[in-house]
């Protein structure tokens, strides 16, 4: 875990004076406007080198000056080195001035932070389980856009995803053009209430996974709302999942991102430097306090 | 290595022999309280005084300090870093409760990744230590192994009978003592002299009558349970009254929790860390609720910091050094000793 | 330690010439007006002195007073219709309360008490919206340069 | 007040006992004679614990905001001294308190010590206080030795300057002099301070309000600081401020507090007492009690419930504010 | 992001003669969220508004600021022009560069960088606008008007005529009030029943008035456009569509010890009466605490004289329940209680009368049958005098500190009316002034003094007592300086008269505002004078301040056209630049409620989630229909809950800062 974030004073910081807390510049290249809520950033540095290395289920703090500065998951897969990107939903005053950046605008950005997915080590050669709702397709994205990279490496692929609405599904475009095109790999999409023009599936994310029936034989790796995650979790164990296939990240306020303000603490664990990718097991282990 | 001494009637000289060169921070009276702040000509230094009401803590870690600067305009952002403390200082007058603190503090901030703002103070700064003078009751760093006749840090020093002794512990600290060549003056007397163990004798009975003397830290530390810790039903009673106010924390020589806000002076943006504290209801406040919604939650949290979680990721050390603070200051009397003497181990069953 | 740039700030304000800051409140119905009449009868009062509108002087919240001195302001002066004028009726009876208590306070703590007024002027004094705003500038220039409350980091 | 201490005991118990409340507010034993603590007891074995001595200064009507909530069952009963039930009054008039959900037990109070203020006479290491029978004086164990104070020298400022003994609110009382009128003149700091030069007052006060530590213990332990969300916590608000980055924000942090209680400030005397850095907030509260005494006639906050402060009144006669420039020391 | 466009305007060289202009522009440009930034001759022609329009389209414009002449003027056309462009009108704001910078500036560097200043400023303000919409209430179009005096009728008659239904609410069995109870009118010496019944009548008989007698309005909900008002109708005892008012139960009726209130209880009624001879409705109704029946079971006598069946013992009081656009005060007065004036003696001695009951002695209709006599003994009397003043201009606190207004003509009235008709009596007036503004007004006074011979002295009475039959008047005479001690037959006093006690109560329960003295307050003391600051009530008559009968017909007639206003409109729309309380941070504690001057606000517990804490609160809500802006809750929120749209906290800071920068 450690080498993560040491990893980046090398990557990230040039000249040994600047401190973890100060931001590098970096330039919003292109603003995706994914559902009515939901703006998918492209970040890039202003010279063109990679900003920082990152793996799947990392994030990084961003900053808008004037507005704040917050941490947010890295969306966008290692393999595409010469940006970031990060899918954010608007749901406050950072977040909101965030959406009305236009492409051009400089921030400041700093990171990764925090715990990946063990994508190279116990994800390595397994069949793989995605369940997210609604944004908490964002931390996930990267993970499976890595899998796809590296296809051969992994089992087959199930992605399920749900969402209020079609409006509201993140990135449908490319989960139809790409996901569902990708060899060995299921996409389920499903809607909390019929539509018109949506001939797919309708009902909560939890019961279309017990429709769906998925043999215990995969890691689960769960990204969504507090209350969708804790169904989740209750019908995966109903199926047969043990709680050490599953993961899932926590979302905790935090100021410093790497363990010092003493915000994001839960029992011992900080979630931006221990966290935010937890495997459920290790969840029991700490207080409720999440 | 020999002490050197001064008259306490001398102390004048010396520090205006170390203003010569660098700053220098001791307890300094202000409208009747005392806190660390620069010396200047005219300020006396009080070795009765036992506590500042801020810890020494504020002299490494200021309440406020700027990180970054940024300017906007347009499209464009200018970032302007603050360039970290770059000259020398000396810090006089920390007691070993105060002294321990900065161990504390260190295993946080010069842990990976390094607080260079954090480091390049604790670099810069040489701290002189003196034996607390009276103890009070509300004192319990023996609890957390402090030895306050012997603080510790780059000088440590004692006063015995109007003389200040000073022992150099460290090369900062001898660099320090041999600066002062000609003020201190070199002592025959070792650390064994009577006079010198005298004060340490004294101090010591005091410290055996101390009403918290026996006070341990069973049933904490990293062994305890955690959960079954967290989950007493005790913590309920136990913060029934706290306000949620800062006092405790900002008191406190080892808390450690700060923010980072921005400041908007119509010119640049300054983004500044303060002190926080994780008494307070918005610590953890995001927009669709807070994982501690109570005072309850966020009491536990703060003793469990010290008591628990600190240790776990720290090799069993406290996150307290009995100075007891806020024992002194708590507006309704709440403080660590009840916590650990409500959920502590056999002892005080 | 926090960069201080106080020395700084002293040097540029003594190379510059010093022009007061001042932030004057008017009501909607009443001085606001004023002050639009003293401006159609081309009666002159400093630049200094800039406009806010509010609907009525009642909306003056004392925090807006302070934000004007944290930020760097000289003088803050409150207009409004004529006690018993007002377009709401009882709007500045309790501007007057609050102000009273505000000023006084701003006293207290050893602010130069000319530094903030409250006047009432009806949308027919021009003259006098006039003749208010010169005394008040005037005033502000012989207490000088506001060093007692405001916040160093925006003089700098 | 071991006698009124044991009736409260008693009471208490047997109100609990009968099912009149389900809790009890009180002040529980601390680890050492002076630091009591507020408590809420849940069970009338607990109240045992339970102690009422010239160190229960805190005032527990602020804790009858959360205890009297609309979701809070069964009614609570809480302990106050006469000066806290004008906080209670005007919580009261304020809505925040459910009246029907409190039993009050007016409790008579001969005037509560502030061991800052003992410590301050040069007693280091207090590790036991007994109050001798003449009511006068307090017997100082130390760890360095013992000694004698006046009771009168170590009183709790708001003590000091006693507003009176009797209690304006009540359901019982356990109390035996309701009759002792005001002590002292409280407006004497403000007079004193009113005399100064200006200069001299911002000395005053920025020396003071330099040791603020923002801690909040002030604004917390204020019954009339009682909003859910202060301004000074909510980012959304333009003024929010967390410590003393520049000394402006503490004036601003202080003149806006001051300024948000006028009129519904009854000098209950908690910010000054809780505040560490022992910063005499009691003099902003009090400035604006003698002029609103002075300008509008006298009003005393927490009277009686239902009264309409000075701030959301008026006459048509009132004074001009350039006016009070026309006051104050030179 | 935002994208804020500025327009200059030159106001032809009234603005660009002391403004650079160009520099204007150019530092627009460079501010935080402008995208676009122009300057034209005159922004306000229609080519201009053009560049407005066109711009917003082109740049999509999220709020524009247009640096030109006071908002004053025209504020509403760059609202417009924006509105026509798709722009919220709300996301205007204007930088007065013309009233307040040029035209008081003669150094262009001077007005330059001002006029630069307060364009950052309202760009600052700008950002921080938010779309706002005229929120719409029904009108519901009938109006109830409280009280049947001729201030109501008027009002009553005029909105009846415009053809909205109006319904009536008089507390006593009959309308007419006080007008009904006058002999004479000043100046014109016209009789009073005369001109009033016809109205009367006519109000009867207008089939958009409902009259509702002997009720009181209980209730009242709302707010403009839509108040719901509960009305109790009091038991009459008498089937009101029945009764032919013949008149046979008062004749027969045995308890007949009833004050007459008519008279100002100078004789008695019976039990059953009708109030006076034209009452409308002319319907008998029974006293029930002198109804024998009604106490006792026994008697029943007028249920048995009854042709017409009309008596029911049993009535109860009815409720009636009634949706209004609008409500109209028309409480009226009364005279105030002589007996606390004792130096005068009016409660021991019974010729020691008040106006009011002179004018009833006079009444061809009242208890004497309009001959002058003496209460005491019936006797003719020979010398009068006339105390005027007595509660009026009083700032002792026994009596009232305004002038009753009425009292200096009616008194002139009394004097000459009686002087006319019995030159044998002696009349004396004392007065402090003499007051007569008002269209022949002076002239009357004089031609009774002059004329009449009415001895009119400057002073004030201090003592009146009885003396063998007699009364004794001791006074002064300021301009002679000295005692006067007179032996009268008689002393009227000219009482001051006061808001009818039921007043303050009906003004609570409609949350209109009232004054020290129980006066309702009027919206603007000038220039809304029939109107309650509290939208939707009307006032009428002397429930707003004294006024004699032309004032208040006219005032009446005010308050009727104000009424029609309102009804005639389908919807009202609102002004949304109105208070709005923010429910998570609202502590409940009615500040803001106290400080409001159109009872906007009100108080309801609300399940709250905060952050995702649940509880039940008490929280303040705002009546957008009823809020003007004013923004006196604002202040009076310490937690900051109450905002004010459209003057936020946010942008009343955002331009100070701007304005300090």
């Amino acid at each position: 875990m450690s080498d993560n974030t040491s990893g980046c004073s090398g990557n990230c910081v040039p000249g040994m004076k600047k401190d973890m807390l100060v931001p590098q510049l970096a330039v919003v290249t292109d603003i995706r406007t994914d559902t009515p809520d939901v703006k998918t950033f492209r970040v890039k540095s202003l010279d063109g080198q990679p900003l920082f290395d990152h793996m799947p289920g990392q994030c990084a703090m961003l900053t808008l000056p004037g507005s704040g500065e917050a941490m947010f998951s890295i969306t966008s897969s290692p393999t595409h080195k010469d940006y970031k990107e990060f899918s954010i939903k608007r749901c406050g005053m950072l977040t909101e001035a965030l959406h009305a950046m236009e492409p051009g605008q400089e921030i400041g950005i700093r990171g990764p932070y925090g715990k990946p997915f063990p994508v190279d080590t116990e994800f390595r050669g397994k069949k793989l389980l995605f369940i997210a709702g609604g944004i908490g397709l964002a931390p996930l994205h990267s993970v499976i856009d890595y899998v796809r990279a590296n296809r051969d490496a992994y089992g087959h692929m199930d992605i399920l995803y749900g969402s209020r609405s079609a409006a509201d599904l993140v990135d449908l475009d490319q989960i139809q053009t790409e996901w569902m095109k990708e060899k060995d790999t299921d996409v389920y999409l499903t809607i909390d209430r019929p539509q018109e023009g949506w001939d797919g599936h309708v009902g909560f994310v939890p019961s279309y996974l017990k429709e769906l029936a998925f043999k215990p034989d995969c890691t689960a790796i769960i990204c969504g709302p507090p209350i969708m995650i804790k169904f989740v979790l209750q019908a995966l164990i109903e199926m047969g999942f043990d709680k050490k296939q599953v993961y899932t990240t926590l979302e905790l306020k935090m100021k410093c991102g790497i363990g010092k303000c003493g915000r994001c603490n839960i029992g011992s664990k900080f979630v931006c430097k221990d966290g935010p990718v937890f495997r459920c097991d290790e969840i029991d282990e700490l207080p409720g306090e999440y | 290595m020999s002490l050197k001494k001064i008259a306490l009637t001398e102390l004048d000289r010396f520090f205006s022999a170390i203003a010569l060169k660098k700053k220098i921070y001791l307890p300094v009276e202000k409208a009747g309280q005392y806190d660390y702040a620069p010396w200047e000509p005219g300020i006396t230094y009080h070795p009765e005084v036992l506590h500042t009401v801020k810890s020494a803590k504020s002299v490494f870690f200021p309440q406020s300090e700027d990180l970054v600067r940024y300017k906007r305009s347009g499209l464009s952002l200018a970032i302007t870093e603050v360039p970290p403390e770059d000259e020398e200082f000396v810090v006089f007058g920390v007691h070993a409760c105060d002294v321990k603190g900065f161990e504390v503090l260190d295993r946080v901030f010069l842990s990976d990744p390094v607080d260079t703002f954090y480091k390049a103070r604790r670099e810069h700064g040489t701290v002189v230590s003196v034996m607390c003078p009276q103890p009070e009751e509300t004192c319990f760093c023996e609890t957390f192994g402090i030895d306050a006749e012997n603080p510790g840090a780059d000088v440590q020093a004692r006063i015995c009978e109007g003389t200040l002794y000073m022992e150099a512990l460290t090369g900062k600290g001898e660099a320090l003592l041999e600066e002062l060549g000609g003020i201190v003056a070199e002592t025959n007397e070792g650390k064994d002299s009577e006079a010198y163990a005298k004060a340490a004798e004294e101090h010591k009975k005091i410290m055996e009558k101390l009403p918290l003397a026996g006070l341990t830290t069973d049933g904490f530390g990293a062994e305890a349970d955690l959960l079954t810790l967290f989950n007493r039903p005790e913590w309920k009673e136990l913060s029934s009254s706290c306000l949620g106010c800062g006092t405790c924390t900002y008191v406190c020589p080892t808390c450690q929790c700060y923010d980072i806000r921005e400041y908007n002076t119509g010119k640049d943006i300054r983004r500044f860390r303060v002190w926080d504290s994780c008494m307070y209801s918005d610590f953890t406040m995001m927009a669709h609720g807070s994982p501690r919604p109570d005072q309850l939650q966020r009491f536990r949290q703060r003793f469990m910091h010290k008591l628990k979680y600190y240790p776990d990721n720290y090799e069993g050390a406290f996150s307290c050094v009995g100075c007891g603070r806020c024992l002194q200051k708590c507006p309704v009397s709440m403080n660590i000793v009840k916590v650990m003497k409500t959920l502590g181990g056999a002892d005080h069953e | 330690m926090s960069v201080n740039d106080t020395v700084d700030t002293a040097v540029n304000a003594a190379a510059k010439e010093w022009k007061p800051k001042i932030v004057a409140f008017c009501c909607n119905w009443c001085s606001y007006a004023g002050a639009d009449l003293a401006g159609s009868s081309r009666l002159s009062y400093p630049a200094d002195v800039k406009i806010i509108r509010v609907p009525c002087s009642c909306r003056v919240n004392p925090m807006f007073i302070l934000k004007a001195f944290e930020r760097g302001a000289d003088g803050v002066i409150l207009c409004g219709c004529h006690p018993g004028d007002c377009h709401y009726s009882t709007g500045n009876y309790y501007t007057r309360r609050r102000m009273t208590l505000l000023f006084s306070m701003l006293d207290y703590i050893g602010v130069e008490r000319e530094r903030t007024r409250v006047e009432w002027v009806s949308a027919a004094e021009g003259a006098r919206f006039s003749k208010v705003m010169n005394d008040f500038v005037a005033k502000i220039h012989e207490l000088g340069e506001n060093v007692k409350v405001g916040d160093l980091r925006c003089k700098q | 007040m071991q006698a009124i201490s044991a009736k409260i005991i008693e009471r208490a118990k047997e109100l609990m006992r009968e099912g009149t409340v389900t809790k009890v507010a009180g002040w529980k034993a601390g680890e050492f004679f002076y630091d009591a603590e507020p408590n809420i007891f849940e069970t009338a074995e607990s109240l045992d614990g339970l102690v009422y001595n010239r160190f229960c200064a805190a005032n527990l009507s602020k804790y009858m905001i959360k205890n009297s909530a609309f979701e809070s069952a069964g009614k609570v009963l809480v302990i106050l001294k006469p000066c806290d039930t004008y906080s209670f009054n005007q919580l009261l008039t304020e809505h925040r308190i459910d009246r029907e959900k409190v039993y009050i037990i007016g409790a008579g109070c001969e005037g509560m010590c502030d061991i800052d203020r003992v410590r301050a006479l040069g007693f280091k290491g207090i590790t036991g206080i007994d109050e001798k029978g003449d009511g006068k004086t307090l017997v100082v164990h130390t760890l360095y030795g013992d000694g004698e104070v006046n009771i009168d020298d170590v009183l709790v400022n708001k003590c000091e300057f006693c507003k009176g003994k009797a209690h304006k609110i009540f359901d019982e009382l356990i109390s035996d002099n309701e009759d002792e009128g005001p002590r002292g003149d409280r407006f004497e700091g403000v007079r004193a301070l009113e005399a100064m030069s200006p200069e001299e007052r911002f000395a005053f006060w920025q020396g003071e309000l330099s040791k603020c530590i923002r801690c909040n213990a002030c604004r917390n332990a204020c019954p009339a600081c009682s909003c859910r969300k202060c301004v000074f916590d909510n980012a959304a608000s333009g003024v929010a401020s967390k410590a003393n980055t520049d000394s402006f924000e503490e004036k601003m942090f202080h003149i806006i507090r001051a300024f948000h209680v006028a009129g519904r400030c009854t000098d209950c005397g908690e910010c000054t007492r809780v505040c560490p850095q022992g910063i005499p907030l009691h003099l902003f509260n009090r400035k604006y009690i003698k002029d609103i005494d002075e300008f509008y006639g006298t009003y005393t906050a927490g009277e009686e419930a239902g009264q309409r402060g000075p701030l959301i009144t008026f006459t048509q006669e009132d004074r001009e504010p350039n006016s009070v420039s026309d006051k104050g020391g030179n | 992001m935002h994208k804020i466009g500025v327009f200059v305007c030159w106001c032809g060289s009234n603005i660009a003669a002391t403004v650079d202009i160009d520099r204007v522009v150019a530092e627009a440009k460079v501010q935080p969220g402008v995208v676009f930034a122009k300057d034209y001759q005159y922004m306000c022609s229609e080519a201009g508004q053009n560049i407005i329009k066109d711009a917003i389209k082109e740049y999509g414009l999220t709020g524009i600021v247009v640096c030109s002449c006071s908002p004053r003027m025209h504020e509403a056309t760059f609202r417009k022009a924006a509105s026509q462009a798709g722009l919220n009108p709300f996301m205007v704001e204007i930088a007065n560069i013309r009233e307040h910078c040029s035209w008081i500036h003669k150094d262009k560097e001077e007005g330059t960088e001002k006029a630069c200043v307060l364009m950052r400023a309202a760009v600052a303000k700008v950002t921080l606008n938010t779309p706002l919409k005229a929120g719409e209430s029904k009108v519901v179009k009938r109006a109830l008007v409280i009280g049947g005096g001729i201030a109501g009728i008027q009002t009553a008659l005029d909105i009846a005529d415009a053809g909205f239904p109006v319904d009536i609410v008089e507390k006593n069995a009959t309308i007419g009030g006080r007008m009904a109870q006058l002999d004479k009118t000043f100046p014109t010496l016209d009789c009073s029943s005369c001109i009033l019944t016809p109205k009367m009548v006519e109000a009867k008989s207008n089939e958009n008035i409902r009259l509702i007698t002997y009720a009181e309005v209980e209730e009242v909900s709302g707010f403009v456009g839509s108040f719901k008002a509960k009305i109790r109708k009091k038991a009459r005892y008498v089937k009101e569509d029945v009764c032919t008012g013949c008149g046979v139960c008062m004749s027969k009726c045995p308890s007949k010890k009833g004050l007459n209130e008519f008279n100002m209880g100078l004789n008695n009624r019976p039990a059953i009466y009708i109030p006076f001879a034209q009452a409308i409705p002319n319907v008998a109704v029974i006293d029930s605490t002198q109804c024998i029946k009604l106490n006792t079971g026994k008697c029943g006598l007028c249920e048995k004289v009854c042709t017409a069946k009309a008596i029911d013992y049993t009535q109860q009081d009815e409720f009636i329940e009634e949706e209004y656009g609008a409500i109209v005060m028309a409480t009226g007065f009364r005279p105030i209680d002589a007996s606390k004036f004792d130096e005068y003696s009016y409660s021991t001695c019974k010729d020691v009368v008040t106006s009011l009951e002179l004018e009833r002695i006079m009444n061809a209709a009242g208890p004497t049958g309009g001959v002058l006599l003496r209460p005491s003994d019936g006797k003719h009397p020979h010398s009068i005098v006339f105390i005027q003043c007595v509660g009026s201009r009083d700032v002792s606190g026994r009596g009232k500190p305004y002038c009753s207004k009425i009292c200096c003509m009616y008194t002139a009235k009394h004097a000459m009316l009686i002087r006319d008709k019995y030159p044998d009596v002696e009349v004396h007036v004392f007065y402090i002034d003499v007051r007569t503004p008002g269209k022949n007004f002076d002239e009357f006074y004089r031609r009774a003094a002059e004329q009449y011979d009415v001895d009119y002295i400057k002073g004030q009475v201090g003592k009146v007592w009885e003396e063998d039959g007699h009364l004794v008047v001791r006074g002064v005479d300021l301009i002679a300086n000295e005692q006067i001690i007179l032996n009268t037959d008689m002393v009227v006093l000219a009482t001051a008269i006061e808001p009818d006690p039921t007043a303050r109560k009906v003004a609570n329960m409609l949350t209109a505002s009232i004054d020290t003295n129980d006066f309702i307050t009027e919206a603007h003391p000038k220039l809304r004078p029939v109107e309650s600051p509290t939208a939707g009530i009307f006032l009428s008559g002397v429930c707003q301040g004294p006024k004699d009968i032309p004032e208040t017909v006219s005032q009446a007639g005010a308050a009727a056209s104000k009424v029609i206003g309102l009804l005639c409109k389908d919807k009202l729309t609102t002004n949304p630049c109105v208070a709005h309380s923010d429910e998570l941070l609202c502590n409940g504690c009615s500040c803001c409620e106290k400080v409001c001057p159109y009872g906007a606000i009100s108080y309801d517990t609300h399940l709250i989630n905060d952050h995702g804490v649940k509880e039940t609160r008490r929280v303040a809500l705002v009546n957008e229909a009823l809020c003007q802006g004013c923004g006196a809750c604002t202040v009076v929120c310490p937690s900051g809950a109450m905002d004010l749209k459209g003057f936020s906290n946010k942008q009343i800071m955002a331009e100070v800062e701007a304005i300090c920068l």
